[in-house]
């Protein structure tokens, strides 16, 4: 119990003390704008990894709810002139409802099958992206307008980066509470054991369900975020490498680990950004990356180092 | 291989400890930026272009640099992504600070960068072809490659005096290929051509069959026009042979390197395009005031690299000579300086013709850059 | 009234009848015992009695109402609860995390509460990990609370198992083969503790491949062979059956 | 009107072909390992590059096939060996992520031995049209139609009639039970992959004069053959081959008579139509899940 709550408030200590820190670390706007994407990739993982890590439900098509996300606020914000708020609360509750429609039918299938269609359904979100021109703009993307509230814009990487910052500490302490908690035992037994769960009780399909709906909101809000501090989004956003790049983030720092979804996050944004000076070996070396991490430390850096850690001490 | 991968990898140390220490700008360097689709499907453009500037500052500096000073070059590959091209657009101007950016393969990437280059005021010249670039004319944005409009009336102006009226268009989904539809639509009437079948094909399909064939079955219909680059436009060009169409067959300037005609083989024969005049650069008369221009890059180029001159490579090498002599005419790399330099340029003849930039054009190139060519016995012939 | 009453359940996958024109009835505090040669249909009658599987024909009474083919979460709400042959233990969690999560009914498991963290809900929480804690130590795992399920055991699976059937406070409970797998001692201890379990109230129906278990605890067995109801009576009257005896002695 | 019809269709059916082989290899690995190699595409990728590059140094086109084929099934076996095997016990998503960073990583060796351009290899028997019913058909269609017909004949005796092939069937049933016959499995894992890189490579040369190949044609070419083996049934080879072809012939019609934006789409929404209706797709058998 003791040890619980230590790892609680400390990992959440730590996430915000470096959060405070990070800015006298870094040189310039350039970096800023790193460490606000880094932010925005952690949200996502944190979120995603309820459902893959604890839940152990696989999606391929996150980054189709992180583009409707930003398409859904962006258009509204941009086309129609909505209030950004209104936009945003719109986009969210868009995500949430589609992601509750299709929940039933896709939780349903497991394994191989759910990842197919958690695939196609994001790249099907991509598709309309890219054809919609007349509301998309297509392949080529569109621009969004700032976002504006109580006659203030929210303009800058230094006023984006604290709103990240919180936004991630928030998340983090969301998730954190969720595991320790019925609805988190819940969702780990459905990984666990799912007929276990179901004889116990638990109403397995609403808590995959509820999961489902609650990480794609959490991806969809990261897109409105992108959209706005950005003021440009493409179908990009909503493709498969870049819902694989969610995936990879998840697994990469460990499941089922919410400080290793962080750091995944960071891995991930950080090592396209060092490995440019690679020119034509890039792709090579993180291909390379990916697979020996993959090989080598099955359950993701995290879980992985930790128990190193406990054999060794 | 393995000795490049290594000093890849020092170099790549080295960045690191330069980004860390904070210490990215240094004085006795010009910093060029640029971010071009070295890979993904706009490659064949990237390619080219990022092989010039490397080449041309080279021998620059070899020579002795600009005002004094060396030339750097910043570079990054956006893959043909409007969203990595604005992140790397970003870091140019934000981390490596540099001094003026040319890039931009395509209009999509161009566009997504355009509000950084007129937020920070950082001079930049793309080398994307679509008119939305300096249409409305922005501050800071700059390009080199003919507009798709241009192309569009190039293109018309031929069907006009041979006679065809009735137009299939076909065009990519891309940034170019829906921006030249737009064209080819808008330009219809003033030229006396009617658009009767409009189909479009995606960056990726590996067959158009199914669209020539809708098209193949519009009535009366004279001519096909195709708005698209990389390898669809070839693609279409076997289907259309194989479909057996008859009617002379238009491409853009899109398709204006070697690689197409290989990639469509002798289907590509008969085929007409707009192109400039670097393609047919031999065979231009003596007399032509570009001649020595474009026979000079073809010739650097080409005992370079082991591959053909591109038209898209020539507009890296203009937008960088307008760079060069825009600083020396301005005296400094001061920013606003440079910038008003190259919204004056004049008399700068390129590879794709003379520039004449002005505060109301920022290309400064007009028609008579253009050359219509017909593709002959697997090469470019000029026909006008 | 009968507690569980089981009336002319047919059950078939493909062409095979797994369950034939079955009928028995469960009276309450009684503890009922299901027993026959492998593949009798034992484990397939608790999965249709738990809700696993739907009943091709035939009724399912639980209080008198017909239940067949609800789902097992709302029958564990109704009071029902089971053990598995084959292990079904969360191997992600912790032993006790694993009897808490047996709770669930009796805990507040809506999301919002839960996401906020509300105190009602860490009150909550901890009241069911002490509840959870005294259920290990009846079940004899105490030594294990703050083992991670996956360093158990084997045995002390088994009995983890029960804690979480427990830990649901059911009236029916079901356990499939808990002596499986255990050797002497262990099942004797199973033994005792399955009389404990019914000695607190709970009526329980059990699979068991060990007679000698069997026969100590049972008010009742039921005997099926092929699906069938082979015999029916106390511990005497199926001893001495002659099907029963030419059944076992044919199987042996 | 038929005339247009029947273009769409032989469209289809070519198209449709490449994909029921790219099904087919995913099949067959599955079967063997459970594992989904989202590498497949690049089999494709391999197989038409090393032959253009071949052809491009002088070797004549059936040698170059050979050649490209053969190194395509050594690469197959070292993916198995090196990145696979290692993981054999890994969960679902760690193994996802393994082949997609094998086909990432395959895609940037190849990228930097080859470059970035496409190219075209010429076709086998020239580029002549046919002429069926008002319809054009291109005589490399016939090639592709042909030899994939051979291979799924060749394949079917080779798992029907022949030891080994047995043995790959038994393992795919029972893995264990396999083992304990006599069945040396990591064989059979090491044969199923070079066998489906084979197809890959057979697929990526066959369709090069018509699509043109690249360092990158792997990413569209797998998943549609990957959507071809979801919709037969994940495992089943008789399901690949109609999945493919149901999936190609949809998109030319599709694209014919719907909208040629949203042609790549067909391949989704017939995905999710599918796993919706049907989970276990056409031809595929639903395992009962065993408590």
């Amino acid at each position: 119990m003791g040890k619980l709550m230590n790892q609680r408030t400390g990992g959440l200590g730590l996430v915000a003390v470096v959060i405070v820190l990070l800015p006298w670390f870094l040189p310039n706007i350039f970096y800023y704008d790193v460490a606000i994407h880094v932010g925005i990739n952690a949200i996502v993982a944190v979120g995603l990894n309820l459902l893959i890590g604890y839940a152990g439900q696989i999606s391929l098509g996150h980054a189709g709810f992180f583009g409707l996300g930003a398409y859904g606020s962006g258009i509204l914000a941009g086309t129609y002139g909505w209030h950004p708020v209104l936009a945003l609360l719109a986009a969210l509750i868009g995500v949430g409802v589609l992601a509750f429609i299709v929940a039933r039918p896709i939780l349903r299938l497991k394994g191989h099958y759910l990842a197919m269609a958690t695939l196609g359904l994001g790249i099907l979100v991509a598709i309309v992206l890219r054809a919609e021109t007349w509301l998309t703009g297509g392949p080529d993307g569109m621009i969004v307008p700032s976002f504006e509230i109580f006659g203030w814009t929210l303009m800058g990487e230094t006023t984006w980066y604290w709103i990240v910052g919180g936004l991630l500490l928030v998340t983090v302490w969301l998730a954190l509470n969720i595991i320790d908690s019925p609805v988190g035992r819940a969702l780990r037994s459905v990984h666990g054991s799912e007929v276990a769960a179901q004889v116990a009780g638990v109403d397995t399909t609403h808590y995959k369900v509820l999961v489902f709906v609650i990480s794609a909101v959490f991806a969809a809000l990261m897109g409105v975020v992108t959209a706005f501090y950005s003021g440009f989004i493409t179908p990009d956003l909503a493709s498969f490498f870049h819902s694989i790049e969610f995936v990879t983030m998840v697994v990469v720092g460990g499941m089922a680990s919410t400080f290793g979804a962080i750091i995944g996050a960071v891995i991930l944004t950080l090592l396209p950004q060092l490995l440019t000076g690679f020119d034509e070996y890039e792709a090579m070396v993180f291909g390379a990356i990916l697979m020996a991490t993959m090989i080598f430390l099955p359950k993701g850096l995290l879980p992985s180092l930790a128990a190193r850690l406990r054999k060794g001490g | 291989m393995f000795r490049r991968f290594m000093r890849k990898m020092s170099v790549l140390a080295g960045v690191a400890v330069l980004a860390v220490s904070g210490a990215a700008s240094s004085a006795d360097t010009i910093k060029i930026g640029s971010f071009l689709a070295v890979t993904g499907p706009a490659s064949f453009l990237g390619d080219p272009e990022l092989k010039t500037l490397q080449l041309y500052i080279e021998r620059i500096n070899a020579d002795g640099g600009v005002l004094g000073k060396q030339l750097e070059l910043v570079h990054y590959d956006d893959g043909g992504s409007a969203g990595k091209a604005r992140t790397f657009a970003k870091r140019l101007i934000t981390a490596d600070q540099v001094d003026l950016i040319i890039g931009g393969s395509t209009t999509g990437a161009t566009m997504a960068v355009v509000p950084l280059a007129e937020q920070y005021g950082v001079p930049f010249i793309s080398l994307g072809g679509g008119i939305p670039i300096i249409d409305p004319v922005k501050k800071w944005v700059f390009k080199t490659p003919h507009t798709d409009r241009m192309a569009v009336q190039k293109v018309f102006g031929d069907m006009q005096s041979r006679g065809l009226t009735q137009v299939g268009l076909i065009s990519g989904t891309g940034g170019f290929g829906k921006s030249c539809r737009q064209q080819a639509l808008d330009q219809a009437d003033e030229y006396k051509v009617e658009i009767i079948a409009d189909e479009t094909y995606g960056p990726k399909d590996t067959d158009m069959t199914a669209q020539l064939t809708n098209i193949k079955g519009a009535d009366g219909l004279d001519t096909v026009l195709n708005c698209g680059f990389g390898q669809g436009p070839a693609i279409v060009t076997k289907n259309y042979r194989q479909l057996g169409i008859e009617v002379p067959f238009y491409q853009s300037h899109g398709v204006a390197s070697k690689s197409y005609i290989e990639l469509a083989g002798d289907a590509a024969n008969g085929v007409r395009l707009p192109a400039a005049a670097l393609l047919v650069a031999e065979d231009l008369p003596d007399d032509d005031p570009q001649k020595p221009v474009v026979v000079d890059y073809k010739e650097v180029f080409e005992s370079n690299f082991d591959q053909s001159v591109s038209t898209f490579g020539g507009h890296a090498y203009d937008a960088l000579m307008i760079a060069v002599e825009a600083m020396e005419r301005a005296g400094s790399t001061d920013k606003a300086a440079v910038r008003e330099a190259i919204e004056n340029t004049s008399g700068l003849m390129g590879t794709g013709g003379e520039f004449n930039m002005s505060a109301s054009d920022h290309l400064g190139l007009d028609l008579s850059a253009f050359r219509m060519l017909e593709i002959r016995n697997g090469d470019w012939a000029l026909i006008d | 009234m009968a507690l569980l009453e089981i009336d002319k359940l047919e059950k078939s996958f493909g062409g095979v009848h797994a369950i034939q024109d079955l009928s028995f009835a469960v009276s309450p505090g009684s503890v009922h015992s299901v027993i026959g040669p492998n593949g009798a249909g034992k484990t397939t009658l608790f999965n249709l009695i738990t809700g696993l599987y739907t009943p091709t024909s035939g009724r399912i009474l639980l209080d008198g109402r017909d239940v067949g083919g609800m789902p097992s979460h709302r029958l564990a709400a109704m009071g029902m609860s089971r053990t598995f042959q084959n292990l079904q233990v969360c191997m992600n969690m912790s032993a006790v995390e694993n009897v808490m999560m047996g709770r669930h009914l009796h805990l507040n498991g809506r999301i919002l509460p839960s996401l906020f963290r509300l105190p009602a809900v860490v009150r909550g929480d901890r009241a069911c990990r002490e509840r959870s804690l005294e259920l290990m130590e009846f079940v004899g795992i105490q030594r294990y609370a703050d083992a991670h399920a996956s360093a158990m055991p084997y045995g002390a699976l088994k009995r983890l198992e029960i804690a979480r059937a427990l830990a649901a406070e059911p009236r029916l409970l079901l356990l499939d083969e808990p002596a499986a797998g255990l050797n002497a001692n262990e099942t004797a201890e199973i033994d005792e503790l399955i009389k404990k379990v019914a000695d607190s109230g709970v009526t329980v129906v059990l699979v068991e491949h060990d007679m000698k278990l069997v026969m100590n605890i049972s008010d009742h067995i039921l005997v099926l062979d092929y699906g069938k109801k082979l015999a029916e009576g106390d511990a005497a009257t199926v001893r001495h059956n002659p099907d029963v005896i030419s059944a076992y002695l044919g199987a042996a | 009107m038929l005339a247009e019809f029947l273009q769409y269709l032989f469209t289809g059916i070519t198209i449709g072909a490449t994909y029921a082989l790219v099904g087919l290899g995913f099949a067959i690995i599955y079967n063997a390992s459970h594992v989904i190699n989202f590498a497949q595409g690049e089999f494709l990728m391999i197989g038409g590059m090393s032959t253009v590059m071949l052809t491009a140094m002088g070797v004549p086109l059936p040698v170059a096939i050979l050649l490209a084929v053969a190194a395509s099934a050594v690469i197959g076996i070292a993916l198995e060996k090196l990145a696979i095997e290692p993981a054999k016990d890994a969960d679902i998503v760690p193994l996802i992520i393994i082949t997609i960073g094998a086909s990432i990583f395959l895609r940037g060796v190849a990228q930097v031995i080859w470059g970035k351009e496409f190219h075209a290899l010429p076709s086998f028997s020239g580029d002549a049209p046919v002429v069926i019913g008002g319809a054009t058909v291109l005589p490399q269609s016939f090639w592709v139609l042909g030899v994939s017909i051979a291979v799924v004949v060749a394949l079917g005796y080779f798992f029907n009639r022949t030891l080994i092939g047995k043995a790959m069937i038994a393992t795919a049933f029972n893995k264990d039970a396999a083992r304990l016959m006599g069945i040396n499995t990591r064989f059979v894992l090491m044969l199923s992959f070079a066998l489906s890189a084979i197809l890959g490579a057979v697929a990526g040369i066959l369709v090069a004069p018509i699509t043109f190949t690249s360092y990158d044609i792997g990413i569209g070419l797998g998943l549609k053959g990957f959507v071809a083996a979801v919709i037969g049934g994940l495992g089943s080879g008789v399901g690949a081959i109609v999945g493919g072809l149901i999936l190609g012939i949809s998109e030319a019609m599709a694209a014919g008579y719907i909208s040629s934006e949203y042609k790549d789409a067909v391949a989704f929404i017939l995905i999710l139509a599918i796993l919706f209706f049907l989970p276990s797709g056409l031809f595929g058998t639903r395992g009962a899940e065993r408590v």
